[in-house]
C-alpha cells in the first residue's frame, strides 16, 4: 500500500488532490457526481466582502487545451458564506476547508480573512491576490512584491490560521514576489492563478468575451505553471500548493517533483465533474509504476 | 458517462440529428440540456434533449446545427463512436408551474435551432391532457425544420420563414399575434431577440411562459459561474437554475 | 480575388505568412517540401557574433498542444552566415528575408545588426531580446524596458534598414517594454518569443531538458500571445508582427484583429512541414468565409 | 503525407510491428527513420524503418517498443487507420562507405529496440554480395524480437540476455567479442552506453563501422537544431546528418 498523505502547515490531508477556487462553488454542484469527502480538501469560490455579480458574459471562451474566463469573482458576500454557504457545506463535508479570500483593498481583505479565519470549517486561508478578471484591484496585488507582501502582513496580524498567499503568473519574476510574502509572513503559497489571455470571434471580428481578456487555464498552461512552482519552492521554505493545467496522477506527481506540497485542480473539474476522484482513484497505481512508496519522498525530487 | 452513437444523420446542410444509447435516468424535464464532448475540443457543446426514452439502457436524441468548429467535428462521428456526454442537465421546462397557472393551450414558438427542445416538451404537453400548438420560424425553406415531427404528434403546427420561402412570411410573432386568444401560454426556445419578441407579445396578450436562454459555458453544471445572467430575484446560472426562465423572472 | 498583400516598412509582401526565427533554419530543409518563395518572407535562425553550439541535449520536450527547446542560439556565426547561408539562400529564395539578429551583449548586437544590415538580401532586421534559452544575456534585455530600449537605440545607430525588436511575454508589464522601444526608434516589434517552461520526467524524476527550462511554443500559448498583440498593438504606431501558436488560417486572421500587420509561424513548421504553404493556400477561402476582402481590412479590427 | 495502417500487431508484450501503405520512395537507405504522428499528440514519433518496399503505392514496416504515452497510443491504432507521417528522414546506414573501405563480413550489432533498422540493413548487404552476421542483445527471452526475421535471411544470428534467459548470457560486446577476427565492419544500433561499448570494442579491435544515434526530436528534418551533437567534425544534427555516424567522427 503506498502512503499518499500530506500535511499542509499541521492538518495532514488523506491525498494531495485539492480542487481549485472557482471550478468548485461551495462544493454543492459535485454531490452529484460523487462524495467529494474523498479529496485532500477544497478551496471554496473566492469571496469578497459584498455579494458581486462579476462580469457580463460572454465570461467563457476555448482554447486549444483549455479555456478562458472572465466571471470576475461573482460570489455571494462574505456574509452569506458564513450563514449559509458554510452551514450548508457542513453537512455534506466533514474535513477543514480552504477558504479563497478576496478583496479591492487590503481593508477588505483584511475583513474577509478575519470573519472566515473564525470559521470552525476553515483549515487554511488562501488569499488571492492574482484575479485578472478584476479592475482596479486583485491583480494589481499580485504583480508587485510590496503590494504582495503588504496584502499578507496585514492579514496574518488579523488571522489565526494558515495563511496561503495565491500568486499571479503574469509577472517578470514570480520568485521575488513569492519571497516577498514569505518574508511578510505567508505560512505558504499558492500557484498560479490563470494566465492572462484572450480569443476573438471572426464572426463578429470582436473579443469573445464581455470583459475582453479573461484568465488563461487548462492543460496548456501546465509547462509553465511547473516552471513556476520549480522555481518558487527551491526559494522558499514555506510549503507550495501548486496548480496550472493538472488533469492527471501523473501530473500531480510532476507538480510534486517540482517541488509542491499538494495540488490544485482547477479547470479539469469543469469539463469532467469526476476529474478529481479519477486522479484520486489513479494515484496509488502511478505512484506504484515510478516506484513511489510515500508521496512525501519525492518532493522537490527533480531540484534535490 | 459514456453513449454510443446510433444515429447520427444529416436533416438538412447543415442540422444534424444525433441518437445516442446509455444512461439517461437523469433526465427528468424537457428542455433539459446535455453537455457533449467532442473529441479534440477542450470544452463540452451544450445541446438541449429533442427526445429521450428514459433508462439505465436508454437513448436520447439530440438535433444540433454546425456552427463552428466543434459542431463539425461532432457532425464527421460515425454511428457505433462513443462519446462522452453529460446528461440531465438544468430544470428544463416545468408544464407543472403552468398548470399551477391552470394553463390548458398553450403555444410552443420555436425559432431556428431553437426548435427541438419543444418536441420533448410538446409530447410531454399531450401527455398531460393539454392542446399545444406550435410556430416554428426558420430563414429559408431549406432551414424547415421537425415540421413533420411536430405534425406527427397531430397538433396544429404554423411555419414562418424570413423570406417567405416556406409557410407565412415574417416572423415567428407574427403568426403567433393572429393566434391571439387562442393561447393561454408560451413556451419559447430560440435566438435571444426572437425570446424578446416574444416576451413583448406575452407582455400584449397578458400571456404568461417560460423561456429557454443560451450562454457561453464551461461546465453545464453550476460549478463555474461562466453563465450567469441578472434576473428579478437575483442572479441566476444559465446551466444551473435555467436555460428555462420563467416570464415573471426575467429582466428586459 | 481577395487580396492577402501586407507592407511591412514599406516592403510589400504578397501574404502575411512568415515562418519564425529558429524553425525554418536558412530555408534549406524546406526546399524538399515546397517552394518557399510563397512566403511573404521568413526570419531565418537566430545569429549571434560568434559560432555557438547551444545548449546539453535533450534540448527538447513534449507538452500538452505545444513545445519546450532549449535549443540556446545555436548558430554559425554571423561571418558563416553572410559568407555560406546568404548565398546559398540566393540560390533559391528571390525576396527579402529577416535577419534575426541576436548578442550577448550591446555591442555584440550592434556588430551582428550591422554586418546583416549590410547584405542586400537582408530586408528587415528582427533583434531579438528575448530568448529565454541563454544564460546571462539574451532574457535579460527583453525583461526590462530600459534595456530594452539600450539595445533598440544602439542597433538602429548603427543600421539603416527597419528594425523589428522581438519582445519577451515573460514579462508583467509588456506595454510598457514595447514603448520603451518604440521611444528608441524601433520600426516594429515582434511579439512573442516562447514562454518560459518546464518538464519533469517521471521515469527519472529529474527535468527532461539538460538545461532544466526551455522556451514554451505552439498552439498552447495563442491565447497568451494574442491578448500580447491586442495591447502592444492598441498602445503602439509601429507595425507589430504577432506569432504565438499559429498554426490555420483562422489564426493568422485572428492575429491580424489583434493588431498584427504581419503573422509569423514557429512551431507548426516543425511538426508539419508543409504548415505555411497549407496556411497560404487556406487564407483567401478564410478570408472569404468571414467577408474579408482585402486583409489590410482587418486589422486591429477587434479594438477599433 | 498520408498512409494507411494494413498491420500493428504485438510481437511481443510491449513490441508492435506496425506496416503504412503510401508513397515511400524517398527512402534510400535502411536505418533511415519516419517521423510518426500520433493523434492526440503534438510532437511526432521518430521510427527506423525495419523494411520498405519504396514505390509511390509503396509500404513501410516500422518496429516500436511501448515507452510512453505516444507509443502506448500508437499500439492503439486499428487496421484501417491512416496515419500522416514523414517518411525517409536521416542518413540511414551506408554501405558504399563500408565498401569504400573494402569491408566484405560485416557484424550488424542490435539492442533492444535498436534491432529493427538492422534487418533492412541485412537485407542490403546481403544483396551487395557481403556475408553479414548478426548479434542482438535483449533482457530476457520475452524480449527477445527479429531474431527468426535474420535467420530467415540466411545469415548467423547471435542472440545475448542479460539473464542468461534466451541465447548467451550477457552483453552484446560478450558475444561479439567471441567472433572478434570473424567480422572486418561493424553497424550497429541500441541504447547509447551498449553503443559505447560497442565502440569500445572496434577500437580493440581495430575495426571500423557505422553507429546509429537516438536523441529527442522535434522536426526530424533539420530545422530545428533540437537533435544537436558534437562529433570530430563539428556539430551535427542527429535527425539529418545522422542518426548514423561514422566510427571515426564519434567524440567518446
Ligand atoms: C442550454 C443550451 C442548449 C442548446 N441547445 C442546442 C441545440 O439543441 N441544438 C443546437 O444546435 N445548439 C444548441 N445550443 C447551442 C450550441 O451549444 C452551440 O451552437 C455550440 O456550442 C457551438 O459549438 P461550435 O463548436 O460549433 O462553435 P464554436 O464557436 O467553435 O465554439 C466555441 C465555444 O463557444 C461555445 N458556443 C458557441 N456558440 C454558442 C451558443 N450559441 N451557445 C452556447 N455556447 C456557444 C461553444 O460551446 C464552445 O465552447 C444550445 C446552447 C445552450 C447554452
Ligand atoms: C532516429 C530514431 C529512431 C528510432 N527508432 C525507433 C524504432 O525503430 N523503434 C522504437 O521503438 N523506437 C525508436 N526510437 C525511439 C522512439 O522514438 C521513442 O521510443 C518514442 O519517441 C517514445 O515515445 P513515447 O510517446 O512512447 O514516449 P514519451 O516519453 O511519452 O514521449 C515524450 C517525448 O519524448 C520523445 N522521446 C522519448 N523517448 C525517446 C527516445 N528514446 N528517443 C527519441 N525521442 C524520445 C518522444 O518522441 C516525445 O517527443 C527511435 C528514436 C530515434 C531518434
Ligand atoms: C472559472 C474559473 C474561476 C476561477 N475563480 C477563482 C477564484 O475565485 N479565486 C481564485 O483564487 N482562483 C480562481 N480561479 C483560478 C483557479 O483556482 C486556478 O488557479 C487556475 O484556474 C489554474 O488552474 P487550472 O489550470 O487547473 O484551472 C478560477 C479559475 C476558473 C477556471
Ligand atoms: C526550436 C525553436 C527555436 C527558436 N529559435 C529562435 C531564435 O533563434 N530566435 C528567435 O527570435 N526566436 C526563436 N524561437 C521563437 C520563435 O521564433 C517564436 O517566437 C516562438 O516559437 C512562438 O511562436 P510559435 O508558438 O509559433 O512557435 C524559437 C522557437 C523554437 C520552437
Ligand atoms: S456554465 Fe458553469 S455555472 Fe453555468
Ligand atoms: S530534430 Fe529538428 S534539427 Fe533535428
Amino acid at each position: 500500500m503506498v502512503d499518499t498523505r500530506v500535511t499542509l502547515s499541521g492538518i495532514e490531508l488523506s491525498n494531495p488532490v485539492i480542487p481549485a477556487s472557482g471550478t468548485f462553488g461551495f462544493g454543492q454542484e459535485f454531490r452529484d457526481y460523487y462524495d467529494i469527502n474523498i479529496l485532500g480538501t477544497f478551496s471554496f469560490k473566492g469571496t469578497t466582502g459584498e455579494e458581486r455579480f462579476g462580469n457580463d458574459t460572454p465570461r467563457i471562451a476555448e482554447c486549444t487545451a483549455g479555456m478562458l474566463n472572465a466571471v470576475g469573482l461573482q460570489n455571494p458576500g462574505v456574509e452569506h458564506v458564513i450563514t449559509h454557504e458554510l452551514p450548508q457545506l457542513a453537512t455534506f463535508f466533514h474535513k477543514p476547508v480552504m477558504a479563497n479570500v478576496n478583496g479591492f483593498s487590503i481593508e477588505e481583505y483584511v475583513r474577509v480573512a478575519a470573519m472566515l479565519d473564525a470559521q470552525p470549517a476553515v483549515g487554511w486561508l488562501e488569499v488571492n491576490i492574482s484575479c485578472p478578471n478584476v479592475h482596479g484591484g486583485g491583480m494589481a496585488f499580485g504583480t508587485s512584491a510590496e503590494n504582495a507582501a503588504a496584502v499578507t502582513r496585514a492579514v496574518k496580524a488579523a488571522t489565526h490560521k494558515p495563511v496561503y498567499v495565491k500568486l499571479s503568473p503574469n509577472v517578470t519574476d514570480i520568485v521575488s514576489i513569492a519571497k516577498a510574502c514569505e518574508d511578510a509572513g505567508a505560512d505558504g503559497l499558492s500557484l498560479i492563478n490563470t494566465l492572462l489571455g484572450m480569443r476573438i470571434s471572426l464572426r463578429t471580428q470582436k473579443p469573445i468575451l464581455a470583459n475582453t481578456m479573461g484568465g488563461f487555464s487548462g492543460p496548456a498552461i501546465f509547462p509553465i505553471a511547473l516552471r513556476m512552482v520549480y522555481q518558487v519552492a527551491r526559494a522558499v521554505k514555506v510549503p507550495v500548493i501548486g496548480m496550472g493545467g493538472v488533469t492527471t496522477a501523473e501530473d500531480v506527481l510532476e507538480m510534486m517533483l517540482a517541488g509542491a506540497t499538494a495540488v490544485q485542480v482547477g479547470a479539469a473539474n469543469l469539463v469532467n465533474p469526476l476529474a478529481c476522484k479519477e486522479i484520486i482513484e489513479a494515484l496509488p497505481q502511478a505512484m506504484e509504476k515510478y516506484g513511489i512508496q510515500t508521496l512525501t519522498d519525492i518532493f522537490g525530487g527533480a531540484w534535490k | 458517462m459514456q453513449y454510443t452513437v446510433t444515429e447520427n444523420r444529416a436533416l438538412t446542410a447543415q442540422v444534424f440529428r444525433l441518437t445516442l444509447m446509455g444512461d439517461t435516468r437523469t433526465f427528468t424535464h424537457p428542455g433539459q440540456f446535455a453537455q457533449v464532448q467532442v473529441p479534440g475540443f477542450y470544452l463540452r457543446r451544450p445541446l438541449s434533449v429533442y427526445d429521450w426514452q428514459p433508462a439505465e439502457a436508454g437513448s436520447m436524441t439530440l438535433v444540433y446545427k454546425v456552427l463552428g468548429e466543434g459542431t463539425r467535428a461532432l457532425a464527421g462521428i460515425p454511428k457505433g463512436a462513443v462519446l462522452d456526454v453529460l446528461p440531465g442537465l438544468g430544470n428544463g421546462f416545468q408544464p407543472e408551474l403552468a398548470q399551477a397557472a391552470k394553463a390548458k393551450a398553450p403555444l410552443l414558438i420555436g425559432g431556428g435551432i431553437g426548435t427541438p427542445p419543444l418536441y420533448g416538451l410538446c409530447k410531454a404537453l399531450l401527455r398531460d391532457g393539454q392542446t399545444p400548438a406550435v410556430v416554428l420560424g426558420f430563414g429559408t425553406a431549406e432551414e424547415v425544420i421537425l415540421q413533420d415531427d411536430f405534425a406527427a404528434l397531430g397538433v396544429p403546427v404554423y411555419v414562418t420563414t424570413l423570406d417567405g420561402s416556406a409557410g407565412r412570411k415574417g416572423f415567428v410573432t407574427d403568426a403567433a399575434e393572429t393566434l391571439a386568444g387562442s393561447f393561454d401560454y408560451v413556451y419559447t426556445c430560440g435566438p435571444e431577440p426572437m425570446l424578446k419578441a416574444v416576451y413583448g407579445l406575452c407582455q400584449r396578450h397578458d400571456v404568461d411562459g417560460q423561456f429557454s436562454f443560451e450562454e457561453r459555458m464551461a461546465c453545464g453544471f453550476g460549478a463555474c459561474m461562466g453563465c450567469s445572467c441578472h434576473t428579478k430575484y437575483g442572479s441566476k446560472r444559465i446551466c444551473k437554475d435555467g436555460p428555462v426562465l420563467l416570464k415573471e423572472e426575467i429582466i428586459w
